[in-house]
């Protein structure tokens, strides 16, 4: 039988990248041994060919880790101060690795973990990969094609940007999302649910808030960012104001929508027992009610982030991520607005990610979270 | 202990009005163990749902142990048993079977002591400490029964509780109920879609027709109180159930 | 026609009306240009866009075009119609801040994105630190209208004497009951609008060529716009300006800034303003090549 | 009707009618201090009733009261020529055609990633977390910068705004769509495999029905979300043309009621695009027999 | 028709093996209707599926029509039908039952001609152009029946077809499967939890029992093909009736 039919297509894929790489020689002008040259494309061949061997997974696994990162790490040392001068080769190079990659990331989630903290491990690794890859293929463009860096950056100027900028990085933080965000949060947040009991309590008030509660958080409530730092001023009581307004109406809706999330049986039952309002909230409604608040919670966390940044485009004190942004790209450093991004996705990302924990554990009853 | 006097009770719906009741009359003893049954949309939920006040009638009159229905439920006069377990999911069974102790006022030690008597009594000794959704439809059923029970009213009503189980556990649970009964000397009203079921537990036997919802024949028991569950196939009882199954065809033409 | 590109640095107005009127009077044809103007706005940052080849000539501040040269972005001023600063930080009369001495615990609004160069320069003369406290000086900041005084959140505001001055007069503020303190009179100015180039392209000598008509009828519609304030305010409307007095009256106050048209760069100015960058370490370097006299050399006589 | 006249129409408009008198008092509230200010440089003194009505009728006032907002509204939706660039109608037509577009490429995206995530096993592992990470950027921030780079290599006009547009639209796709195909029960699913059907054939006449009510309840959250990616991509294009570049022209010149009023149009268009989705969605699914609520 | 021998079926869970069929020895003849009955879990279900393949039995061998499950169902050879109706609620009934029929590249008018014919058959004529929920439970399981005869395969496999329906629909549906039954001659598995319908429905009734999943007992019934509903109270009836029954308790135990 024909071998190639036995490889996996991102393994063909990869080989005729090779081909392609081995056609467009040098890989580049100058700057690259030919014995790294040779090893780069021994390890794509290896990485390509290793799946005609049926290794056990690990074994695999290893082979397809080495052969997708090795070449990828020559290749990059081997651009990094001649931008700009990659020719086809280089390019082959990095797309046949990154297959080798994906190679490895399909063998990872097709394999059958033995262990808990094995299964746990995958789980965690596949995504990493991914995201990894996402930021080296970044850096083999920018400096492949040789993209001004303040229009780009590659990573690794950010993350040496991130790592020579802690302090600023620190104090931006502490104004963004330390004040602003978690000051407009809990209060937006808390409002939400408030109105929200409010409304379920009296049901005039909800029949007329409920229509204009579900227009409204379809409404481009960032607009009244720069509204709410005419009239709260340049601190963060502003910034606060617009996450405040941003989160109210989505916790308000979800809330009202959760309280109502309780079966009718489940409720007869209540009556059945001659129990009040509160006992039926605080024991029935409200638990029932969890998985619609923590949504909430959830959409907030991102609402609140990107309500505070774009309020502080309206004017601040000197410093808070938005500033940073804005007023570094005037200054050309671009490889600092992006360390404030990056450290507002991990910000973002911590915050939703805790979150997501505290729900797994509140609504640990819950059917989408006992299935998963 | 429950008497209905012309009860009519009619749902305004889109399509117009639904008659669920129509002119009901039905005297219920202390101590009796009444089945209903019927085809279905014929009023047995409704009928329960208006003695617990969970349904307001249209017209007639029901009192339950003297009193108007809301007055009963004000002094917590009944157990009510759904169709469904109805179990809260965030609750361990032993904090489900405590709810309306709680929400009673009743004391944390008295609270457990109950709990645990009457986990007891529906064979469910042990797992307490289980959520809902780690046990069995069966168990989740004799854990609503259990928190029926654990307030001690005098009154049982119970919707169809075996309806999702299969027959062999029914059969137990049947066999569980009676002795139940006998013991606690309780009145229990209970739907069921099955004849042999109602013929095998009841005193009395509440047959209803559907369009609108009334009752067509009110059948007593002769069957003794002490009953083996192979009373199934003895000659009375077939007796009983081939005219209760009369009574359920003259009630209804088959077309669905 | 040869196509050209320009970035403007900030929204479409009087500020840039001599673009405008060029384009609309026919001057840019008339040299066989094709123009196309391109509006900033408050995150467009023209050295940005130079740099990724999104325009041909930028207008910008010098402090930011020697800034971007210092990144490596290798901008050239090849005309500078500005001849003197419209910016001025103005505080309310009535307010706590009367002379230069009383700004220490104070809060003063700038304007970020290239135009805080100036206000920085400043306060590092006076040897006022910008970090706060009873011996400095609190930087807001502000956006881009008077509100911040009006509200009260600042105690001086940065304007420019063509644009946001008049808003104060416009929300009931009489000259008098404002303290002015003008860059230009207080001779620390630094350049504003200038025109900008990429070194390399300029090397080309039918860029070169460009250029040099490019600078000619823009000079000339500078010119006619000095001279027609009230027309010139209209052009601007009709290519999206907000406010038709506002905008006529913005070119006159711009018209004093013109001077003679001519846009020659003022060597000293230059001089001054490189230094002052550098003082502040803004640039790291002394700029070098950051000028050339040439293009308004062959295009203005 | 009379049953929708108490639970609907009263409760609403006497809410709404709650809030106006809130915002008249509130107006009155923000703008005396300035009124007084003003008063006071000019040496004027006025009763009390003519100071309330001088605070409603400030030109740039820092709250406008709701009838200044309704006047400056009606005259620029109504009153102006719709080519003209102080129409309200022009704004939101520039805003609404960048939303649109950003809203079909975002939805079209999050399908095709949804079916990826749902039938390719790599995807399913990697994309997820990346997907939830991608929205905790602040792509608004980096709005200008996009539209800056874009122009770089010649994408301008509609397309940048309409990819900030696209980014914040694609993810309650994407997440409502990998709800929507899983959502055919086992027994469903059985079925078809029962019939020993294809791939394609379970996609088609499973998978893609089943989904059709997700698509349309994420489409209603996309749809704003898109409005105001495109919104925010206005600010930095140069206040041009559209409802932000009218929020940030107004900000400039402390024009409050301007601002007011684009925010109005652009709620208008908000609800305009929501009440769309969703009347597509209920005919579709008329169409596919869902039972009438 | 189907055979099996020595099967076995081991599921791997969290909290271990979960034997589901233990050394399951069973032969299905053409044109029998064979029910199976036994308490929750004990692998009804479960070798249905593997007839169907869709499951795999970890141990012994199964044929159907001679060929392995996995051919067979390639062929095409069986129609299933679920414990609920599992119609899709975006196709009309019509289409509903045409679903197998484009599914196999039948053509239209084809499609059309067995839609009717099917839609007869099972007494739904004119119900075509309606949507699920747009009829009773009862009809849309005769529906469901339909569907999985639109492509007149040999065998069905009918899942607890009538589980969710009250006992006067379910005689009746009973009565008209019979005559489904006797007059295309198929070959049916029936899985049931009803002892009742079991005795009456089968020329074979297999007893299983749980933990692990086995059969216990296979009873040949002795009535005749032709069994109007009345046969039900004759004593040959409640005798294999009690010999089902008796066949149950001693497989399991009541502990749940
Ligand atoms: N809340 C309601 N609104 C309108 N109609 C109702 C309501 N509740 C019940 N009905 C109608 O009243 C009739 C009787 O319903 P009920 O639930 O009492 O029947 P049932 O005998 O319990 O039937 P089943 O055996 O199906 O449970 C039915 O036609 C039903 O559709
Ligand atoms: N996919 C599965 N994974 C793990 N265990 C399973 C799976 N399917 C069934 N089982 C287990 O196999 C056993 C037999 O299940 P099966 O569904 O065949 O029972 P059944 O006789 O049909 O029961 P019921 O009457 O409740 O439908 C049960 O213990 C069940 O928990
Ligand atoms: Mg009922
Ligand atoms: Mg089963």
């Amino acid at each position: 039988m024909n071998p190639i039919a036995l490889l996996p297509w991102q393994s063909v894929a990869a080989l005729l990248a090779a081909i392609v790489a081995l056609a467009g020689l040098p890989i580049l002008p100058d700057g690259m041994a030919p014995a790294s040259t040779a090893l780069v494309f021994l390890l794509v061949l290896t990485g390509a060919l290793v799946p005609l061997l049926r290794l056990p997974t690990a074994t695999e696994s290893f082979v397809l880790f080495a052969a997708a990162h090795g070449p990828v790490y020559l290749l990059l040392s081997g651009i990094t101060g001649h931008e700009g001068q990659a020719g086809l080769a280089f390019f082959a190079l990095v797309a046949a690795s990154w297959l080798i990659a994906w190679r490895l990331v399909t063998v990872l989630s097709l394999a059958r973990p033995t262990s808990r903290p094995m299964g746990t491990l995958l789980r965690l690794v596949v995504p990493t990969l991914f995201g990894v890859w996402l930021l080296l293929l970044w850096e083999a463009i920018v400096r492949g094609a040789g993209i001004p860096f303040i229009l780009l950056p590659p990573p690794s100027l950010i993350g040496v940007r991130i790592a020579n900028s802690l302090p600023i990085l620190a104090a931006d933080v502490q104004q963004t999302i330390f004040k602003s965000v978690f000051a407009g949060y809990f209060m937006g947040c808390a409002a939400g649910f408030s109105v929200a009991i409010l409304a379920d309590r009296f049901v005039f008030l909800r029949r007329g808030l409920m229509p204009i509660g579900n227009m409204v958080s379809a409404l481009p409530i960032i607009g009244v960012a720069p509204i709410m730092v005419m009239w709260f001023g340049f601190d963060w009581p502003s910034k606060a104001a617009v996450v405040v307004i941003m989160t109210f109406f989505p916790m308000l809706v979800n809330t009202v929508a959760g309280l109502t999330a309780a079966g009718s049986m489940e409720r007869d039952l209540m009556r059945t027992y001659a129990a009040g309002y509160w006992q039926t909230l605080w024991k029935l409604r409200l638990p029932a009610a969890a998985p619609f608040i923590f949504n909430a919670l959830k959409i907030n966390s991102t609402l609140a982030l990107i309500g505070a940044i774009v309020a502080e485009f309206f004017g601040t004190p000197v410093v808070g991520m938005g500033f940073r942004i804005s007023t570094e790209v005037g200054r050309m450093n671009v490889d600092m607005v992006w360390a404030e991004i990056a450290v507002a996705a991990l910000a973002g990302s911590i915050f939703y990610g805790v979150l997501a924990l505290i729900e797994r554990a509140v609504t640990f009853w819950h059917p989408s979270v006992r299935g998963g | 202990m429950i008497s209905a006097k012309g009860l009519d009770l009619t749902f305004q719906t889109g399509d117009g009005p639904v008659h669920a009741l129509s002119n009901v009359d039905l005297e219920i003893g202390k101590g009796e163990f009444v089945s209903f049954i019927g085809p279905s949309g014929c009023g047995k939920t409704t009928f329960l749902r208006v003695i617990a006040d969970l349904e307001q009638p249209t017209g007639g009159a029901i009192t339950v142990n003297g009193m108007s229905p809301q007055e009963a439920r004000r002094r917590r006069a009944y157990g009510y048993v759904f169709q469904a377990a109805a179990l809260y999911p965030w609750r361990t069974i032993e904090k489900n079977v405590a709810l309306p102790l709680e929400i009673m006022g009743i004391s944390a030690a008295e609270q457990r002591e109950r709990v645990k008597r009457t986990l007891d009594l529906v064979n469910l000794t042990g797992f307490g400490k289980k959520f809902p959704w780690q046990l069995s439809g069966g168990m989740q059923q004799r854990a609503s029964i259990a928190r029926a029970l654990a307030f001690d009213a005098d009154l049982l009503l119970m919707d169809e509780p075996f309806g999702a189980l299969d027959e062999i556990v029914r059969d137990h649970l049947n066999e569980q109920l009676l002795e139940l009964w006998a013991r606690t000397n309780k009145t229990i009203c209970f739907v069921t879609h099955s004849i042999p079921e109602a013929v095998y537990l009841s005193t009395k036997i509440v047959v209803m027709s559907p369009r609108p919802g009334r009752v067509t024949d009110v059948i007593n028991s002769t069957l003794p109180k002490e009953r083996p569950l192979d009373i199934r196939e003895s000659t009375e009882f077939l007796a009983i159930a081939h005219r209760v199954r009369e009574g359920l065809r003259a009630g209804q033409s088959y077309e669905d | 026609a040869d196509a050209v590109t320009l970035q403007l640095k900030w929204v479409t107005q009087a500020q840039f009306a001599g673009y405008f009127v060029a384009k609309d009077k026919g001057f840019y044809e008339e040299e066989n240009l094709d123009v196309t103007i391109k509006p900033g706005g408050p995150d467009i940052a023209p050295e940005q866009v130079i740099a990724g080849g999104g325009a041909d000539v930028i207008v910008t501040w010098m402090a930011a075009g020697l800034a971007a040269r210092d990144k490596g972005v290798n901008l050239v001023n090849i005309a500078q119609p500005f001849k003197k600063a419209g910016m001025q930080l103005v505080c309310p009369a009535d307010g706590p801040v009367k002379t230069e001495a009383d700004f220490k615990g104070h809060t003063l609004g700038v304007w970020f994105f290239g135009n805080e160069y100036p206000f920085y320069a400043w306060m590092n003369k006076l040897g006022l630190s910008t970090e706060g406290g009873a011996d400095g000086v609190t930087v807001l900041k502000q956006s881009f209208d008077v509100q911040p005084l009006i509200q009260k959140q600042a105690d001086c505001i940065s304007v420019m004497t063509y644009n946001e001055y008049w808003q104060l007069i416009d929300a009931g503020y009489k000259p008098e009951d404002l303290i002015v303190f003008n860059y230009s009179a207080m001779g620390n100015d630094l350049l504003e609008d200038g025109l900008y180039v990429l070194e390399d392209k300029l090397a080309d000598p039918a860029f070169e060529d460009k250029m040099v008509r490019f600078v000619r009828a823009s000079m000339k519609g500078w010119k006619y716009a000095a001279e027609n304030p009230d027309e010139a305010g209209e052009i601007v409307v009709e290519n999206g300006g907000q406010d038709e007095n506002h905008q006529k009256r913005m070119m006159g106050e711009v018209a004093k800034l013109i001077d003679n048209a001519d846009g020659k760069l003022i060597i000293d100015a230059y001089e001054r303003t490189a230094q002052a960058l550098l003082d502040q370490k803004i640039i790291s370097k002394p700029a070098e090549g950051a000028y050339t006299t040439a293009i308004t050399d062959k295009a203005i006589d | 009707m009379t049953d929708r006249l108490r639970d609907k129409i009263i409760p609403v408009t006497v809410i709404l009618a709650a809030i106006v008198v809130a915002w008249y008092v509130g107006s009155y509230a923000m703008n005396a201090p300035f009124q007084r200010d003003l008063d006071r440089r000019a040496g004027v003194t006025s009763t009390t009733w003519e100071f309330v009505v001088k605070t409603m009728s400030q030109p740039k006032p820092t709250l406008p009261a709701p009838h200044q907002v309704a006047v400056n509204f009606v005259e620029n939706t109504f009153f102006r020529k719709v080519t003209s660039n102080r129409s309200l109608v022009y704004h939101a037509a520039v805003t609404l055609s960048s939303t649109v577009l950003g809203f079909a490429f975002g939805t079209v995206l999050g399908i095709l990633i949804a079916v990826g995530i749902v039938h390719v096993v790599t995807l399913d592992r990697s994309l997820m977390p990346w997907i939830i990470t991608s929205q905790t950027i602040p792509i608004l921030a980096l709005a200008p910068m996009i539209i800056v780079v874009l122009a770089a290599v010649g994408i301008t006009g509609l397309i940048p705004k309409a990819l900030i547009s696209t980014y914040l639209s694609f993810f309650p796709v994407a997440v409502g769509m990998v709800k929507g195909l899983r959502s055919p029960e086992i027994m469903h699913l059985d079925l078809m495999h029962t019939y020993n059907a294809s791939a394609g054939q379970v996609f088609w006449k499973l998978r893609v029905p089943a989904s059709v009510p997700f698509l349309f309840a994420s489409m209603k959250v996309a749809v704003a979300a898109s409005l105001v990616g495109a919104i925010v991509g206005e600010l930095p294009t140069g206040a041009v043309a559209g409802i932000g570049s009218k929020l940030l022209s107004g900000s400039y010149y402390s024009q409050t009621i301007d601002m007011f009023a684009a925010l109005v149009a652009g709620s208008i268009v908000a609800i305009l695009l929501v009440s769309l989705v969703g009347l597509a969605g209920r005919i579709t699914e008329r169409v596919m027999g869902a039972r009438p609520a």
